[in-house]
């Protein structure tokens, strides 16, 4: 059984990266414009599926992600300017309606550019598994987990450390106030809709040599990103991270050690126990509102 | 006269700050009570604390002799106790008539059920109800205004209609939070005369606002916060001759109210 | 609001004029999941009647008639195809209806087919679908049933008593993983686990680590999509080294390309078309098999069973008009239900008044995958 | 009575278009289906519309109705209305047992919870095969019968869900424009405001959450019986993700609002077929596009921009007559 366990965790945190990730993405675009982008996880697919077409074309592997990257960062910028702007003055319920939109909008363009097969990567340094005890380990796995600590850490660094960083988490904290400051409001946001789109892109990449990838891959992903973002704490970019490593292994440990059928439904009652006990999610900001 | 709402060493804190500490006072009814004291005296919170939004850390709140801490907000608005907002808290999504038609929610009684099939008794009801909600709209001069949208109405009006949804809850006390705020010299003199009104229908007011000339007019008490705690209380001249509330407000800086208007 | 109201009202009068079509056509009705999780089947089932639907015409059409194929998109989803089956039925007045990729729409419409008294024939996969039988509907993919008894029988032959089983969370998954199940014993084999995994899912390797710790002679998988491309990868990455079976549901190359050199070895029940080339020259499916695959992969890229399948309900339905000189649907009904040795993509079809889909065991190949192909196991 | 113009409007329509289009598949087949949807919607919009509360999670409960229904009627062979009546039972306890914490959630996590309820309540529906059938579903569903009536042609099915959301729109209105309706429109504009006027709001979001999770149970039921054929599918978090859009779409805090939504979505799909591939991406640019647009909806929102046309010809033409 305790390879089962270790297996499970080994499983768990690989994919709770990808989670985090896109979990990240949400908390950031929520952080700076109050709206949770449903489109996140077609940031995913759409990473995977252009640097598969990409490599299909005999680019370079690294180039091919490198590019791949680039056409996703585009794709959120262009929502951002097309979709998330023109709809300022719009409520949650509509901007949720608009990003779903958003996220069907690119399925239905995906569909169309790359058929509706399933794709492949192939794994960033070849398939040969590394053990430890009765457990193994992929290669890939590890690329996951190290780029995804790093992207984390990288994001940490921006947010504490550099102006632009602070200046996005001012337009969260208050946009008005950050306008007035000579913060640049609008080009803030769009700079959030890039990088979220590159972490998502980022996490299409990586986890595509391991789960492939297809029209409407982006779809669950992006339901697993909410969770693990409401799970941390809605804007709370670390709380997001933790959320999706959390809700990655919940899952995995409930297919390993208690029912992979009801592994889904084991991860979303924890979700709501969470959130019925711990209303502001594990890292939210708590306390009376103020009137 | 004898005690209407009382506290006793009534502490909130935040956070480890307290926003209001040990503090003690009590009310009579019938009279108009006022607080006072600079920005961030604590007002606010008290009447958040007196209406139940927010539970006091310790101390102890009675109202008409029973203790009202730890009850929700919609109970204690059903024993008696009602309020405006600072910034008004209208449904803007309504028009001026049913705005005021919730404040009578709690004297109606017909159900979802009833509702949903709109039973004899509950149009019967609705009909009761909405001539009450009509009273009060005329009591504070609103009745021309009844089918208007509320997000259509100027400031000064929101505020009326605040104290007209409050009065239709037939409250026995009715705490204003800075009723002249943002209104105009005439608008200022007609809450005062509305204030006035309603302390003759009986109901017991309690008020916080830094409009001084408007608090002397209207106030038989007062009492002085300064940052959460009690500074002093007595009638308004009793305070305009206290050294403790004169050098609070002093110390504050001129850009704060003027108590000597 | 008026305006609206009008509008809305014009709006209902113009969808219901665009009522006109030829009543010279033979009218043929398909609702497939072009889009959506079973696009994998119903992309080359779309593709494939369009195919041999134009062929037909071109060679002058069904007892002096041009056919006309009607189709809608069900993305898998049961309600739509409840609706598209009504609207075919209603609205388009099909002669007859080849479709449904899979179980759950085919499920779904059966009452409604049932009632209008319309033939149809399905191209999904459950035995539930024919048994108990239905008067009006009929089917040509293999069933589950028959697939876990084809890879049951080569259990035996290597000597596999215990098995460890994982299924999708699909209906394919859980309708196969039931037969499995039930017909375990029948062949003195063991489940020693039974793990499953849903139809997004990335990863499976807690619940194979769970399958290890039983100890089984082999692992089963049952499911389509890419969940079973993923299972294999993950057996061999977690170093297991035991024999892997899977179903007819992976029954194309792009398993055996996503899945990649952990793909050697697996094993799996498929119909013939799979291995046209490899077939001996006098197997009378021969013909008929690799016809189909030389016009299909012309066109659209590789064969995979899935088309096959769509080939087989296409021409059942234009031999059974043929044979009746009328589109009367109780006379084509009749006729479908007399097929007798018809030589289709996925065997050698045999219809009887108790048997709907007309295929022996001998329609499945027991295949290996060597050197990134199919090939044979005798 | 003015606030039941627009009910006999619709009441209107629904009983003309059969007559004008006899036999119509779009009148009678998806005009089921869009009667049906309107029911859940026009619901989900006591919740969503005027007290504000997200749902993501209400196909949940039109497929609990449709499972009972479906499994006790098959199963233990219980007579349909017995089956219906529990169905809306069942609804009533697993509503009251979520509501209370769930409620208690706001905005964005409240959505995340109801979808995850939601999710949930799906798995229960596929993985239980041996109760429900699994993904394959629950066949055979008999047939309703109204005093002797069998409801099994397109037509009279046209009647009956018709029927249910006439009175569903008529509890709705009744519903909205009376002393609890207030309340609930109150706690949409200022829940602290609400709760001074003596709103008890916590447990008037928990009553409406129930009655608009029964809408959605009994439409439910009554699409178990129509289908004779119900799937996990039918009731999957894709569909309450179109519920919420048929509300929004159609205009939320306006009854009839959500009944456009449902036509209106119900319809694209059917007369997107024409687009095959491209049918995915015009339905997600028209979300986006009348969102973007129309934010308050298609019904309020269009109704704002033909008023003007009328109101500035009527303002010129007295401006005429005054100069």
């Amino acid at each position: 059984m305790s390879d089962v366990l270790l297996q499970s965790l080994i499983t768990g945190i690989t994919i709770g990266s990808a989670y985090a990730l896109v979990g990240l993405g949400f908390a950031i675009i929520f952080n700076v414009s109050d709206v949770v982008n449903f489109a996140q996880g077609e940031f995913v697919m759409v990473g995977a599926m252009s640097a598969v077409s990409l490599l299909a074309v005999g680019t370079p592997f690294v180039l091919a992600l490198f590019l791949a990257l680039i056409v996703v960062v585009c794709i959120g910028l262009i929502l951002e300017k097309f979709a998330i702007e023109p709809a300022k003055s719009a409520t949650v319920v509509s901007t949720i309606i608009i990003t779903i939109g958003a996220s069907i909008f690119l399925r239905g363009l995906a569909l169309l550019i790359w058929g509706k097969d399933f794709h492949s990567l192939p794994a960033f340094s070849g398939e040969t598994p590394i053990h430890l005890g009765s457990a193994t380990i992929t290669p890939q796995s590890l690329w996951v987990m190290g780029i995804t600590a790093i992207l984390v850490y990288l994001v940490h660094l921006f947010f504490n450390r550099t102006i632009t960083g602070k200046a996005l988490l001012a337009c969260s904290a208050n946009p008005i106030a950050a306008s007035l400051i000579g913060i640049p409001v609008k080009r803030m946001m769009l700079f959030a809709y890039g990088l979220s789109a590159l972490l998502g892109g980022a996490a299409g990449v990586l986890i595509a040599p391991i789960a492939f990838t297809s029209y409407d891959a982006g779809m669950m992903l992006g339901l697993k990103g909410f969770a693990a973002a409401i799970l941390g704490g809605l804007g709370n970019p670390m709380g997001a991270v933790a959320g999706g490593v959390l809700l990655g292994v919940l899952e995995s440990l409930g297919a390993g050690l208690i029912s992979s059928g009801y592994k889904d439904a084991i991860a979303f009652v924890i979700l709501l126990l969470v959130l019925f006990f711990k209303p502001q999610g594990f890292f939210g900001r708590a306390g009376e509102e103020r009137v | 006269m004898d005690l209407f709402l009382e506290t006793q060493n009534l502490t909130k804190t935040f956070g480890g700050v307290a926003a209001i500490f040990n503090l003690s006072f009590a009310t009579r009814k019938g009279s108009v009570y006022s607080v006072i004291g600079p920005n961030g005296a604590g007002k606010t919170t008290l009447f958040n604390l007196l209406t139940g939004i927010y539970k006091p850390t310790s101390g102890a709140i009675r109202f008409a002799g029973s203790s009202i801490v730890g009850q929700p907000p919609h109970k204690i608005s059903r024993l008696g106790i009602s309020r405006t907002f600072q910034t008004p808290q209208i449904f803007l999504n309504m028009t001026v008539l049913e705005n005021t038609l919730v404040g009578c929610h709690s004297h109606g009684t017909s159900g979802f059920f009833s509702a949903a099939i709109s039973s004899p008794q509950s149009r019967r009801e609705a009909a009761r109800l909405k001539e009450q909600a009509m009273e009060n709209l005329r009591f504070c001069g609103l009745d021309h205004l009844a089918q208007r949208d509320s997000d259509a109405l100027p400031y000064g009006e929101l505020k009326r209609l605040e104290v007209a949804r409050a009065l239709s809850t037939k409250p026995k006390l009715l705490l204003m939070d800075e009723p002249a705020a943002g209104l105009n010299d005439s608008e200022t003199s007609k809450m005062g005369e509305l204030i006035q009104g309603i302390q003759k229908l009986g109901i017991s007011v309690m008020l916080v606002e830094h409009n001084m000339a408007l608090v002397m007019a209207v106030s038989d008490e007062l009492l002085v916060l300064n940052y959460g705690e009690y500074l002093a209380e007595g009638t308004p001249e009793q305070i305009q001759k206290n050294q403790k509330v004169i050098d609070a407000y002093l110390g504050m800086g001129d850009e704060n109210d003027d108590l000597f208007d | 609001m008026k305006r609206s109201l009008k509008a809305l009202v014009a709006g209902f009068a113009l969808l219901c004029s665009v009522n006109v079509a030829q009543a010279a056509d033979i009218k043929i009705g398909t609702f497939l999941a072009v889009t959506g999780p079973a696009s994998f089947l119903g992309d080359p089932e779309l593709k494939t009647l369009q195919m041999y639907v134009d062929k037909i015409n071109s060679e002058g059409g069904v007892i002096g008639k041009k056919l006309k194929l009607i189709h809608y998109d069900t993305g898998a989803n049961p309600k739509k195809a409840v609706n598209f089956a009504k609207r075919l039925i209603k609205k388009d007045r099909v002669d007859v209806i080849v479709g449904a990729s899979t179980s759950g729409t085919t499920m779904a419409v059966i009452p409604i087919v049932q009632k209008a008294k319309i033939p149809f024939i399905s191209m999904a996969g459950s035995v539930k679908i024919i048994e108990p039988v239905k008067k009006w509907v009929f089917k040509t993919p293999h069933t589950d049933k028959m697939a876990a008894r084809k890879i049951f029988l080569d259990m035996n032959k290597r000597g596999i008593k215990k098995v460890g089983l994982i299924s999708g969370s699909g209906g394919f998954g859980k309708s196969g993983r039931s037969q499995v199940l039930a017909l375990a014993s029948e062949y003195g084999l063991t489940i020693t686990a039974d793990e499953s995994y849903g139809k997004k899912d990335t990863d499976m390797t807690a619940q194979l680590s769970k399958i290890r710790a039983t100890n089984p002679d082999a692992i089963l998988n049952f499911g389509f999509g890419s969940g079973p491309a993923i299972v294999t990868k993950n057996v061999r990455q977690l170093g297991i080294k035991l024999p892997i079976y899977q179903s007819h549901g992976v029954a194309s190359k792009k398993y055996i390309k996503l899945a990649g050199s952990a793909a050697e070895g697996v094993r799996l029940p498929a119909a013939s078309l799979l291995v046209a080339s490899k077939l001996p020259g006098s197997h009378p499916q021969k013909k008929v098999i690799q016809a189909y695959k030389s016009s299909f992969e012309a066109k659209h890229g590789p064969v995979s069973t899935f088309g096959g399948h769509a080939y087989d309900a296409l021409y059942l339905a234009v031999e059974a008009i043929k044979r009746a000189g009328t589109v009367n649907k109780a006379k084509v009904r009749d006729e479908i239900e007399k097929t007798k040795n018809f030589l289709g993509a996925g065997g050698i079809f045999n219809m009887s008044k108790r048997d709907h889909l007309g295929l022996g065991l001998d329609a499945f190949k027991m295949l290996e995958i060597k050197n990134g192909d199919w090939s044979i196991v005798e | 009575m003015n606030r039941y113009r627009g009910f006999f409007v619709l009441a209107l329509i629904i009983i003309i278009a059969p007559i004008i289009f006899p036999d119509s598949y779009f009148v009678t087949v998806v005009g089921v289906t869009i009667a049906l949807n309107a029911l859940v919607a026009v619901g989900l919009n006591l919740l969503m519309g005027y007290t504000g509360q997200i749902s993501l999670g209400h196909a949940a409960f039109f497929g609990i109705g449709a499972y009972s229904s479906g499994l006790l009627t098959t199963m233990f062979s219980w007579n349909p209305w017995f089956a219906l009546l529990m169905g809306l039972l069942v609804t009533w306890l697993v509503a009251e047992i979520i509501a209370r914490p769930i409620l208690r959630l706001k905005g964005h996590y409240l959505a995340m919870a109801t979808l995850g309820f939601g999710i949930i309540i799906n798995i229960l529906m596929v993985q239980p095969t041996h109760i429900t059938g699994g993904p394959d579903g629950l066949s055979d569903i008999p047939v309703l019968n109204i005093l002797g009536w069998d409801i099994d042609s397109d037509i009279r099915w046209y009647i009956v869900a018709n029927g249910a959301l006439l009175l569903g729109v008529w509890l709705a209105l009744n519903l909205i424009n009376s002393r609890i309706g207030l309340a609930l429109r109150a706690v949409h504009g200022s829940e602290v405001g609400a709760q001074m006027m003596g709103v008890d709001i916590e447990r008037i979001k928990i009553r409406i959450f129930v009655v608009s999770a029964l809408f959605a149970a009994f439409a439910g039921s009554l699409f178990a019986h129509q289908q004779a054929f119900i799937s996990p599918d039918s009731f999957s978090f894709h569909f309450s993700i179109e519920l919420v859009v048929m509300v929004v779409l159609g205009g939320m805090a306006s009854n009839y609002g959500p009944i456009f939504g449902a036509a209106v979505l119900t319809m694209l799909p059917e007369t997107l077929v024409v687009f095959e591939d491209y049918e995915v991406l015009i339905l997600g640019a028209i979300m986006m596009g009348i969102m973007i647009f129309l934010p308050q909806g298609l019904w309020v929102g269009l109704s704002q921009k033909i008023k003007p046309l009328f109101l500035n010809k009527a303002t010129s033409s007295v401006e005429s007559v005054g100069g």
